[in-house]
């Protein structure tokens, strides 16, 4: 064996000394290898992340969420309705929630407006996330103008700000006392935007959202499992749908290795040659192209893969921020809670090295078995 | 040492482009003798040199080799017939039996002088730090000590070809092959050269050596020449 | 919990009876006298026979309890059904701890539990039918009507 | 010292980097992040239902809630609004009846 | 179909190596028929430079099997959430057709292509090819099982449909449910371990009669596959009882994640790499008298026996201490 370890080792030798003598073509090569890595990575660590971190964060949403739908279209719910899904075991609150939409021009940000039952929050004031204070450029004690339904100014102090940890989820919002949020959007006051519910044992949820499918036809229940479920559908299919993108730089990369590996030039079949003439055999030789390819394809995998990590979790995925963000000026500040497991790393391992090898494979083959007398006939 | 027995080497059979390198050729290789293929080129010295030691298969004929260690194949009275070896197995005997000196040198460019040397050995999985002392010993012994760290590229010609004389001695053949060794050199370094022959021949190697240059084949060195002319052995050989 | 956990089960697991408050969770550790499942990880299903020394044992649900409870000669040696003090069952809709003499249980349901089906305990005999009705099951029983007969007809 | 020798070393420095990555990921993993304990806080008291990734339309903010006839979202695999919109699918159950859902299984570890 | 990232890297693996055998397939064909070891001719140097590719081709997809292996548990894994019911891989791999004869196919692809490359060293140590027909025959064999494979997980992925009701490995793998997971699932338990205990236990004293006197390879090797079809039996049917502590869960899969220690690997690993040394131990019976390997295969195979008994070993004791310091009792 350790004749086995120290040939492979003196091989590595010279594989490592024919890389460094084409430097400036192999370190091109790397540096495309590492960043095809890179973005891979990145991206399926992202999609890792905000996946569990949805899961976490969500964990104590509403176990039901009771919307209704008129013609097709989310409409308010009566408040009627709140009190006879009260009704039904197992039940353990409803609580009716206002919320909805508001687009201000001035600034160009959609915010979240809803209605907060803290009673700590009197009427004429608002609680506002740290992204749409940061946007509006308030800090508590100043005044907000919100436009009503009725073309009248709302004027609300800023009570507070939401802490920054909670950008992920309400970095957006508009807290507003129910008066105030009713008197904004004109809201009917026997009607609220949908029904949060909650139940004691979250088995029983499909049976009770069955069962107000039932009394309300129109009625369009949401369970918690389906919110959560939203998530891993978001950052799986379009997740995937970028894979598939980027399958095709990875299969462009494998192209330009392929080309690279069997466009050998005439220098390097000529050293092939002399190798195999002064005593290496075929597969010394394949050893020699299969290292060449590993020190390349592994220093690509690690380093793509540490940098994507830095990326992701240190600096919040700033590459991917504008792809997030769209054309609205509002996004969360965030830190993603580190996510690398063995299914992301075989995955990118599938993704980037096999790929390369497979493609360096067969080039790499023909380059071995160059007679070996052809150096002496040349 | 080495039969060879009406040997031939098409290339390119049944091809239109078919050529016949060598033509049934016979002759026998003693041991600690220094024989010469004499010819011009193009009359399948090369060939005769690539099929002797392992390098390819002749089309038809055997190759007898004698003393010749190699594990796990079958040495019927103590002669090996390296003819239908897979090239595995040629390249295990070529390795440890023959040592090549090519017209070109054939030396890595890019590579230090003394990693060139120690090159043949890498496959062996010998210990690394001894092949590296016997690949300076080499160097010492040729005088080229202070170019070892050296990339080859700056090296003379004659410095080149002492580097591959080095190199196909660093795993201790019982067989010298040079292949029209004094091609790329003056006459002085040409004699230089045979004298080294010589000495490697009072320690005990078996010397093959291709050449067209009368300075070789003429040299009261050689025990024995054949000539070959269009693949064909002529006249007789004179020992 | 998980791996560590284990390591240490068996110290927990020899520890038979353990003082529990009433409606106090059990350790991450504390496992099912019957089937050696850890309680905590079924919170839901949580069943507790209380002795009247102040020990307690602690079921991943009611199925377990019923099944020490019935023998409990081989389940907690030296004591005998007088000396429970109190039967703690968890009422499904509710979810809160009830008393397992007068809960009502419905076998036979869709519902399954940690250990395939249960005993399903309501604390209302409302609650009972209505969940019977709802999830297909077939009958409702008192507390004394479990016997080893009717576990046995629960795989 | 050899090529391989440094070359082993980098290739070792880069492994320790990499599993630097992994064993942090898991322990920051184990413990609760300070983040998501007050992101937890808040979805729970306002009832909250969606992260506030994409703010650009309300199909994008509450992603969970979206409506089965948004503008745009007219269908599955329509790149209907570049940036985000090639993130946000409409969510699962808006192609099937929630409500004919199977009882859940038993829970297993 | 599903859109997710480990489904596209699966199927584009499973086209790579599929593709890959289909070309070593078509050399391997071309050997068989045409290959003449006295002839010097060009053909034949041809042929014999393409038995290294052919290795080549077939160590890659080993290679490549084994990491889309792992993936394709893992995927299976991490996509139960979409499906109602499925709580694991179990449940997912039941989505849709074709889910667990893909995992089978992969797992006995695995197993053929390391003794084919078994074959393969042993073939390179003779001087006279002494494997050449065997071993593409062989490969004959191989390829059309790995393009089923690729077949199987393409239909398999292409039918998974989000929203199908499907069972998890609760009710899989539990007693009293048909079908072979349901069996071995009810597998007695004590059955089931002295069939493990005397398997493993023939398997060593087979490898210790191998080792002192070089006979019974075809013993060893038949035993071996039992010991891995028996190992993996045992898993479902009582080491994961043990494992998990909960004596309803016979899933093979749970013991692959973080909680169990990633235990399943160790278990599986040593599995896969026993079965592939002690098959490759009595596939290579036949060719022992050859002249060309009288010396070289007898000292591989004492390698090959003493690798399979290590990992059988290490298999058994794994599953030893597993059920030994498990505080599970079973049945009352």
């Amino acid at each position: 064996m350790p004749g086995t370890l120290r040939r492979t080792r003196s091989i590595l030798d010279f594989a490592l000394a024919s890389l460094l003598r084409r430097k400036g073509r192999n370190a091109a090569l790397l540096g495309v290898y590492t960043l095809v890595v890179f973005v891979a990575a990145s991206l399926v660590f992202f999609t890792q992340a905000v996946k569990r971190e949805a899961h976490q964060v969500l964990a104590d949403a509403p176990g039901l969420v009771v919307q209704r739908t008129l013609a097709g279209r989310q409409d308010l719910v009566p408040l009627a309705w709140a009190d006879w899904v009260r009704g039904l075991r197992g039940v353990r609150s409803v609580r009716p929630r206002w919320w909805g939409y508001y687009y201000d021009g001035a600034f160009g940000a959609n915010f979240t407006v809803q209605a907060s039952e803290d009673a700590a929050l009197p009427a004429g004031s608002a609680r506002i996330g740290a992204g749409a204070a940061r946007i509006l450029r308030v800090k508590e004690g100043d005044l907000i103008t919100l436009r009503g339904h009725d073309n009248l100014p709302l004027l609300l102090t800023v009570q507070g700000i939401l802490s920054s940890d909670s950008e992920l989820v309400a970095s957006d919002l508009l807290l507003l006392p129910r008066e105030d949020f009713q008197t904004l959007f004109g809201l009917p006051p026997d009607q609220a935007t949908d029904l949060a519910v909650d139940v004691a044992n979250p088995r029983e949820l499909p049976t009770l959202a069955a069962k107000i499918a039932e009394r309300y036809p129109e009625a369009r229940p949401i369970l918690h499992s389906e919110i959560l479920r939203t998530y891993d559908a978001i950052f799986d299919w379009r997740g995937g749908l970028l894979v598939a993108v980027l399958m095709i730089a990875v299969l462009c990369f494998a192209i330009f290795a392929w080309d690279r590996a069997a466009g050998l030039s005439a220098e390097e079949r000529r050293e092939i040659g002399i190798l195999k003439s002064i005593g290496w055999e075929t597969s010394d030789v394949l050893l020699l192209k299969l290292l060449e390819g590993l020190a390349v394809s592994l220093t690509a995998f690690l380093s793509g893969c540490v940098l994507a990590y830095g990326h992701v979790f240190l600096f919040s995925a700033p590459l991917f921020e504008g792809a997030l963000k769209g054309w609205s000026v509002l996004y969360p500040r965030y830190r993603l809670v580190p996510v690398v497991d063995g299914y992301q790393l075989s995955l990118l391992f599938l993704l980037a090295v096999v790929p390369y090898t497979a493609a360096t494979l067969i080039p790499g083959w023909r380059a071995a078995t160059v007679d070996p007398d052809a150096a002496m006939r040349s | 040492m080495i039969e060879v027995a009406n040997v031939t080497k098409t290339y390119h059979a049944g091809r239109p482009n078919a050529y016949t390198a060598v033509d049934g050729v016979s002759l026998a290789i003693e041991r600690g003798r220094l024989t010469v293929l004499k010819g011009p080129s193009g009359s399948g010295k090369t060939t005769l040199l690539s099929l002797v030691g392992c390098m390819a298969r002749p089309s038809s004929g055997r190759i007898h080799l004698r003393g010749v260690k190699a594990a796990g194949l079958p040495a019927a009275g103590g002669a090996l017939e390296i003819t239908s070896l897979p090239e595995r197995f040629l390249t295990e005997i070529r390795r440890a039996t023959f040592g090549f000196i090519f017209q070109h040198f054939n030396l890595i460019k890019g590579v230090s002088t003394l990693e060139n040397v120690m090159l043949p050995a890498y496959p062996l999985g010998g210990d690394p730090a001894a092949l590296r002392r016997r690949a300076g010993e080499l160097l010492e012994r040729f005088g080229l000590s202070r170019h070892a760290r050296e990339p080859i590229d700056r090296l003379s010609g004659g410095e080149l070809q002492r580097v591959a004389i080095a190199r196909a001695l660093v795993n201790d053949p019982a067989v010298l092959i040079a292949d029209e060794p004094t091609a790329h050199l003056d006459s002085h370094l040409s004699e230089a050269f045979m004298a080294l022959m010589g000495t490697f021949k009072e320690g005990g190697r078996t010397l093959l050596i291709a050449s067209h240059d009368p300075l070789v084949y003429d040299s009261p060195l050689v025990d024995a020449t054949h000539e070959l002319r269009d693949g064909r052995l002529c006249g007789k050989a004179s020992a | 919990m998980g791996r560590r956990g284990r390591w240490h089960g068996g110290l927990a697991a020899a520890i038979l009876a353990l003082p529990l408050a009433a409606g106090q969770a059990p350790s991450a550790r504390e496992k099912c006298p019957v089937c050696g499942m850890f309680v905590a990880k079924y919170p839901d299903w949580m069943a507790v026979l209380r002795f009247k020394d102040g020990s307690a044992l602690a079921f991943d649900g009611p199925k377990d309890l019923f099944t020490a409870y019935l023998d409990l000669k081989r389940y907690a040696p030296g004591r005998s059904p007088a000396d429970v003090a109190a039967i703690e069952v968890k009422d499904y809709y509710s979810l809160r701890v009830v008393d397992g003499f007068r809960a009502v249980f419905v076998i036979g349901s869709d519902v399954a539990g940690p250990m395939g089906r249960e005993l399903v305990p309501f604390a209302e005999a409302g609650d009972a039918a209505a969940f019977l009705k709802d999830h297909r099951g077939r009958r409702s029983l008192r507390f004394g009507e479990v016997t080893a007969a009717v576990l046995r007809s629960l795989p | 010292m050899r090529r391989s020798d440094l070359f082993l070393g980098l290739l070792a420095l880069q492994l320790g980097l990499f599993l630097a990555m992994l064993v942090y990921a898991r322990r920051a993993g184990r413990g609760v992040d300070p983040g998501v304990a007050e992101c937890r806080r808040w979805v729970a008291e306002l009832r909250l239902t969606d992260l506030c990734l994409f703010t650009e339309a309300r199909y994008t903010r509450n992603p969970a809630l979206a409506d089965l006839h948004t503008p745009f979202q007219d269908h599955p695999t329509a790149l209907e609004h570049f940036p985000s919109g090639t993130l946000v699918a409409p969510p699962p159950h808006l192609t099937s009846p929630h409500a004919w859902h199977p009882a859940p299984n038993p829970k297993h570890p | 179909m599903i859109q997710q990232p480990g489904v596209l890297a699966l199927l584009a693996a499973s086209a790579l190596v599929a593709a890959f055998l289909a070309l070593a397939a078509g050399f391997g064909l071309r050997i068989l028929r045409r290959w003449d070891l006295r002839s010097g001719s060009d053909l034949q140097l041809a042929l014999e430079r393409e038995t290294y590719l052919v290795s080549t081709l077939v160590a890659f997809a080993l290679a490549a099997e084994v990491v889309s292996l792992f993936l394709f548990v893992f995927t299976a894994d991490g996509l139960h959430g979409r499906f109602a019911g499925a709580m694991c891989a179990a449940g997912t791999l039941n989505a849709a057709p074709g889910g667990y004869a893909t995992l089978l196919l992969k797992v006995a692809n695995c197993l053929l292509a390391g003794v084919w490359l078994i074959l393969n060293h042993a073939d390179t140590r003779g001087y006279d090819y002494p494997l050449i027909r065997a071993k593409y025959a062989f490969l004959l064999v191989l390829a059309p099982l790995v393009w089923v494979e690729a077949f199987l997980a393409f239909r398999y992925f292409t039918g998974l449909r989000a929203e199908v009701i499907t069972s998890c490995c609760g009710s899989l793998f539990s007693q009293g449910q048909g079908g072979l997971a349901g069996d071995l699932a009810a597998w007695p338990e004590r059955t089931a371990m002295a069939v493990l205990a005397a398997v493993l236990g023939a398997l060593f004293v087979a490898g210790g009669v191998l080792l002192r006197t070089g006979r019974g390879g075809y013993a060893f090797g038949l035993l071996s596959g039992l010991a891995f079809l028996a190992g993996t039996a045992s898993l479902v049917s009582f080491v994961s009882v043990y494992l998990y502590e909960l004596p309803t869960h016979h899933c093979p899969f749970c013991c692959l994640q973080a909680e169990y220690g990633h235990v399943g690997y160790l278990l599986y690993g040593t599995l896969l790499g026993g079965g592939i040394a002690g098959l490759g131990t009595g596939a290579l019976m036949p060719f022992r008298r050859r002249a060309s390997l009288a010396a070289a295969l007898p000292a591989l195979q004492r390698r090959l026996v003493l690798a399979a008994l290590l990992a059988f070993g290490l298999f058994a004791l794994v599953v030893a201490y597993q059920v030994a310091t498990s505080s599970l009792r079973l049945g009352p």
